[in-house]
């Protein structure tokens, strides 16, 4: 079974009226994702794609037995939609909008956590399990096969090019899982790493990680103590300078913690070989698997 | 966004939070001006957006308004860590007893608030973590409560302090909380807090960083302030009109991508082939044409750029778009530095196909095209 | 504290709530021109703290701004249960085309804030209740959380509107929200909420009643609004700032207890025995012979007073000091009607010993004194 | 074993140091109570009545075993003083404080609630379990005699005048509980006769309620449904008018609701009988049990 999202996800895509949302309805129906509802307030009852919108996650529950939630909505709007769906019981929910104000993810992960619901995100790509063809986000499907490994990543198109280097060495991916690039996220990598320890099936991890935080740190001291499958590790940003945001929120080095440095000596500390380039990790998983 | 102090301090001082009295000057007479109104010997500060302005010679003790002035003008005509200093601040110099470190920032670990105090204040507090750790008081606030008063006050109490002190200081840390809550606070400390002579705590300093994110609910705010809420370079400011992610670097290789892992990844196989990066251009997700060609475009504004790194893996970003922006770019500003190029992924074969009939080559790992781009630059010097 | 409709008003417009246009006037000239401001036919309405002012004549229709004069004037000297009319409030008059509910109070039961919505507004909630129970939509507000935006609109949804309304709706609600939070309010009642034939919401009446326990965090409010938050008799005033509870009721017989439930209970004994109570007089727990005195002082300033009915049931109250009051209060003010007492608990026998050597009767038991009482009153007639 | 308090009971005053704090610390002190220590920021290091004080209850919880809290904070710093109790793990909290604002009783007691711990009050004289001589409040110990009849009211002095009339019928008390006069309390009847339930030497139940809210009604179900030792019950403000605070903040007829009628027919409806007047709870016990 794969990590979070398997065959028996049902979706329903918060915002779907919407440019994004529409958008990427049709990219993920087109994949094969099961969208049961989408919803907009104030537009129920029209149609996107095919799937029938409501005006409230309430609403669509009654008609359709949904599991798990993808959100298009606007930065100001993003939080409120979020905890519309953890009232709801939806599990995971994917939270795609990028400037979520730090407050409200603070609010949604706690909301979140008291539940045991898992936030994808804010600022994700998403999470795929390719073995079900379910992609639950904006990722392009085609880069990623199906296979054994899991792969989690703050970032979005670096997974891309780090799964398209595995697809073209012949790994494929258990669940590719995108955390998302800003500061507070609702899953970080360590409790990445304790969801696919319980997945039998994943016989390998990837952590893309970058500068900022310790989020890195604390993966790998996980790994060390808890995951005895092999892990391979990317960090990008080697070269950013201090104080500097390099695009994503979180990606930032504030005086002398966050940086690259320390979260490969802290992955060399835990045994997990760091690649030097995005291609590189291919390489190092065909070594240690 | 960044507060000055000043600006932070008004902040402060709405809240009904104690400081030293003073105000700003903008010109050395005014300096003398507020220094004559505090009456008393005065601290004049320099009003910048950066750390160590003490080091850097920011900070400076008059007795005297005519003293103030002096200092004023001195300061006035600094520049700290590249950026000019345009006000000062003229406090009251206080009798210092001890100094405190009171703040509030995240912690993306558990994500909550975290607040923390110290007795050992003065030094920034990524030294005192490496100094005395032992005097750092952390307590996390639980998004459902808030910062509540009795932890405000356990928060005085295991910093050592004891009697009237307890209230007095728990009072800052319920200030600041509410400061944070009311205007999306992403990091606010007071350092020092002073504890004087007299036995007053007053906020001798303060910082405050508001959450970008959240700027839209502070309107007034930024209303009020009368500045730009991120002061930016004409690039920096361009990229951000566009919504792309820009960073000037000491390099000389421009890393024009999309989406910031990638683009940060990018930086770092230039560094791996000996090259160094000038730019990180972001073009963020799904760029189309406009976006491509206005990344180019700005990329070459910045005079340190002697070649380009179009690095693209597209996902939501479609190659043909990409190709069509490089065209457009070429045609509208001109390409004056060499420029590689690596685009794969959606629509990758049109996109090809664009850039072919156009004669621009194309590479197609990153790692190639890092190389490539380093080789160039080699070559030119 | 309760607020008048229109203080409420200028809360829920400072809170951006859409109202029709409109104005107060406290004389029938500025009625006449408010209604010449409005420019279309308006509705005129008495301010007063009271429901049901409607069928009380309180509320009239003006198509000219001269008949809202002269309604202005009829009403201007109305009295409402009670209360004279100072104030009215002149607002267009609205084509409606539905009538809504909105509401925000307390769940005793729950402990939880509690909103109510209902498509069928323009009754009292207490009606609606009865009439159409399944027309009465709740939602209980988590503390943790608030109201959330996707709750007020999920109330619209369960009142049956579509559409663009859901939106506009939820604002009401989450408005309603913000200003209970911000206000410590304890009720507050949209009703009606007009949805018009243009399909516009409009907060056509408003009601605000605010914690008086929580009246301490609002004095910037109370200062604003230029009136004692609570409007009180004389005799209440004194009670009040004696820290007593004090009520007028209809009958003769004032009751002077030490504790609300006691006192209750008492004016029900006295009611057994076929009595009526004209005072409601607890003194509060540990009262002193200063309060007793002023209690008795209070009472007879009550015009409906026959008899005073003492009943102390000692705990923190000392019986003695309570013996004392009396005693004071016959020394300083008089006796001028009989009294029984009914004095037992903490230093019972010291008091009973005062009131022994004073000449003055007392009994063991409540149901004795009430009786007692009781049978004084009908005695006198 | 009584209810809530026991034997094992050991109290910290919150606002020991304030007048009232300091006078019913003697007078619990004097009962029987086992105060263990008392707390008001800033005045650490003083004693009350021998009693050591302490700045806050986690610093008190470091010399101290405590289980319970008893607060006479002033109301604007009484709910942040059960926060902290709450905080503690402290059970029960005995809120004796009025006039708490009602946005601060609701956040407290939802706090508690997540916990399991039982507020009692605010504006509560207290609980009293006269067989282990503890009393945590302000009610005159001495009126109390120890027995196996629970005692719950909304008011005080009404409390003292019905449990004198038990104390003289030869009738004693296992715990009276003082539920508050505010419209919202920790403790409801409903859940108070919960509490008895579960304590098998309570032999019988008494009830003192009064008019608003429909707190007594939903007892009486309660008891109807799930209690089946004898109940007796007394209802104050049969002659109040509607509209009027009758003293306490609780006790008020909003239109139609919250009557002596309706509360008197629940407990007729549920076979409790009503006394008609405080000395007739004694006598009504006598023949139900």
């Amino acid at each position: 079974m794969p990590v979070l999202v398997d065959k028996d996800t049902r979706v329903i895509i918060q915002g779907i009226t919407g440019s994004q949302g529409t958008f990427h309805t049709e990219a993920m129906l087109e994949y094969g994702t099961k969208i049961v509802a989408g919803m907009t307030p104030g537009k129920g009852g029209e149609e996107v794609h095919g799937i029938p919108v409501y005006d409230s996650v309430t609403q669509a529950k009654k008609d359709h037995d949904i599991t798990a939630s993808v959100i298009f909505v606007p930065a100001p709007f993003a939080g409120d939609a979020a905890m519309e769906a953890i009232d709801a019981d939806l599990n995971p929910v994917v939270l795609i909008t990028e400037h979520v104000p730090v407050k409200d993810e603070i609010r949604v992960i706690h909301a979140a956590k008291k539940k045991g619901i898992t936030i994808i995100g804010p600022n994700t790509p998403g999470i795929i399990t390719p073995g079900d063809k379910q992609k639950l986000g904006i990722m392009p499907g085609h880069v990623f096969s199906s296979g054994e490994v899991g792969l989690m990543s703050r970032s979005g198109t670096l997974t891309y090019e780090i799964a398209a280097g595995m697809t073209q060495a012949g790994i494929g991916i258990s669940t590719a899982i995108g955390l998302g690039g800003d500061p507070c996220v609702g899953l970080t990598p360590a409790e990445g790493v304790r969801l696919f320890k319980d997945d039998k099936k994943t016989k390998a991890l990837v952590l893309v990680g970058e500068i900022g935080g310790d989020a890195e740190e604390r993966a790998a001291a996980y790994v060390k103590e808890n995951y005895d499958r092999p892990v391979v590790a990317f960090i990008a940003g080697r070269t950013a300078p201090p104080g500097k945001r390099m695009g994503h929120a979180g990606a930032i080095i504030s005086g002398s913690s966050g940086t690259a440095a320390a979260k490969i000596k802290a992955f060399n500390n835990a045994d997990v070989p760091v690649a030097e380039r995005p291609s590189d990790v291919a390489k190092l998983l065909k070594e240690v698997m | 966004m960044k507060l000055f102090e000043h600006e932070a301090k008004d902040i402060f001082r709405a809240f009904g939070m104690p400081l030293p009295p003073g105000g700003v000057a903008k010109t050395p007479q005014e300096a003398k001006k507020r220094a004559a109104e505090v009456g008393k010997p005065v601290v004049v500060k320099a009003q910048v957006l950066s750390g160590k302005r003490g080091k850097a010679g920011g900070v400076k003790f008059a007795d005297t308004p005519e003293q103030a002035e002096e200092l004023a003008k001195e300061i006035l005509a600094m520049k700290i860590n590249d950026l000019p200093v345009e006000t000062v601040l003229i406090e009251e110099k206080l009798a210092i007893q001890q100094e405190i470190y009171a703040g509030i920032t995240i912690d993306r670990n558990t994500r909550q608030y975290v607040v923390i105090g110290s007795s050992a204040g003065g030094m920034s507090i990524e030294e005192l973590a490496e100094e005395s750790p032992e005097k750092i008081i952390k307590m996390h606030v639980n998004p459902d409560t808030g910062f509540q008063p009795y932890e405000a006050r356990q928060m005085a109490i295991d910093m050592g302090f004891t009697g009237k002190a307890i209230n007095k200081l728990a009072g800052f840390f319920l200030k600041l909380w509410r400061i944070v809550e009311e205007y999306d606070v992403e990091l606010t400390e007071i350092n020092p807090l002073i504890l004087t002579k007299e036995g007053s705590f007053l906020a001798a300093d303060a910082r405050l960083n508001i959450d970008n994110n959240a700027l839209y609910r502070h309107q007034e705010l930024i209303d009020k302030l009368e500045r730009e809420p991120i002061e930016q370079n004409e690039r920096e400011q361009l990229a951000t009109d566009h919504g792309m992610a820009y960073v000037e670097l000491d390099g000389d290789i421009a890393c024009i991508c999309n989406g910031a892992g990638l683009t940060m990844a990018t930086l770092d196989a230039v560094s791996l082939y000996g090259g160094k990066a000038s730019t990180f251009l972001d073009l963020g997700g799904g760029s189309d044409a406009e976006r491509v060609e206005m990344g180019i475009k700005i990329a070459q504004m910045y005079d340190k750029v002697e070649a380009i790194l179009v690095n693209i893996m597209g996902g939501i970003t479609r190659c043909d778009d990409v190709a069509r922006g490089i065209l457009a770019a070429k045609e509208k500003y001109g390409i004056e530095v060499p420029m590689v190029i690596r685009m794969v992924g959606t629509n990758e074969e049109e996109g090809q196909k664009i850039l072919n009939e156009a004669g621009i080559p194309f590479l197609e790992t990153m790692e190639e095209a890092a190389k490539k781009v380093v080789d160039l630059v080699k070559e030119e010097k």
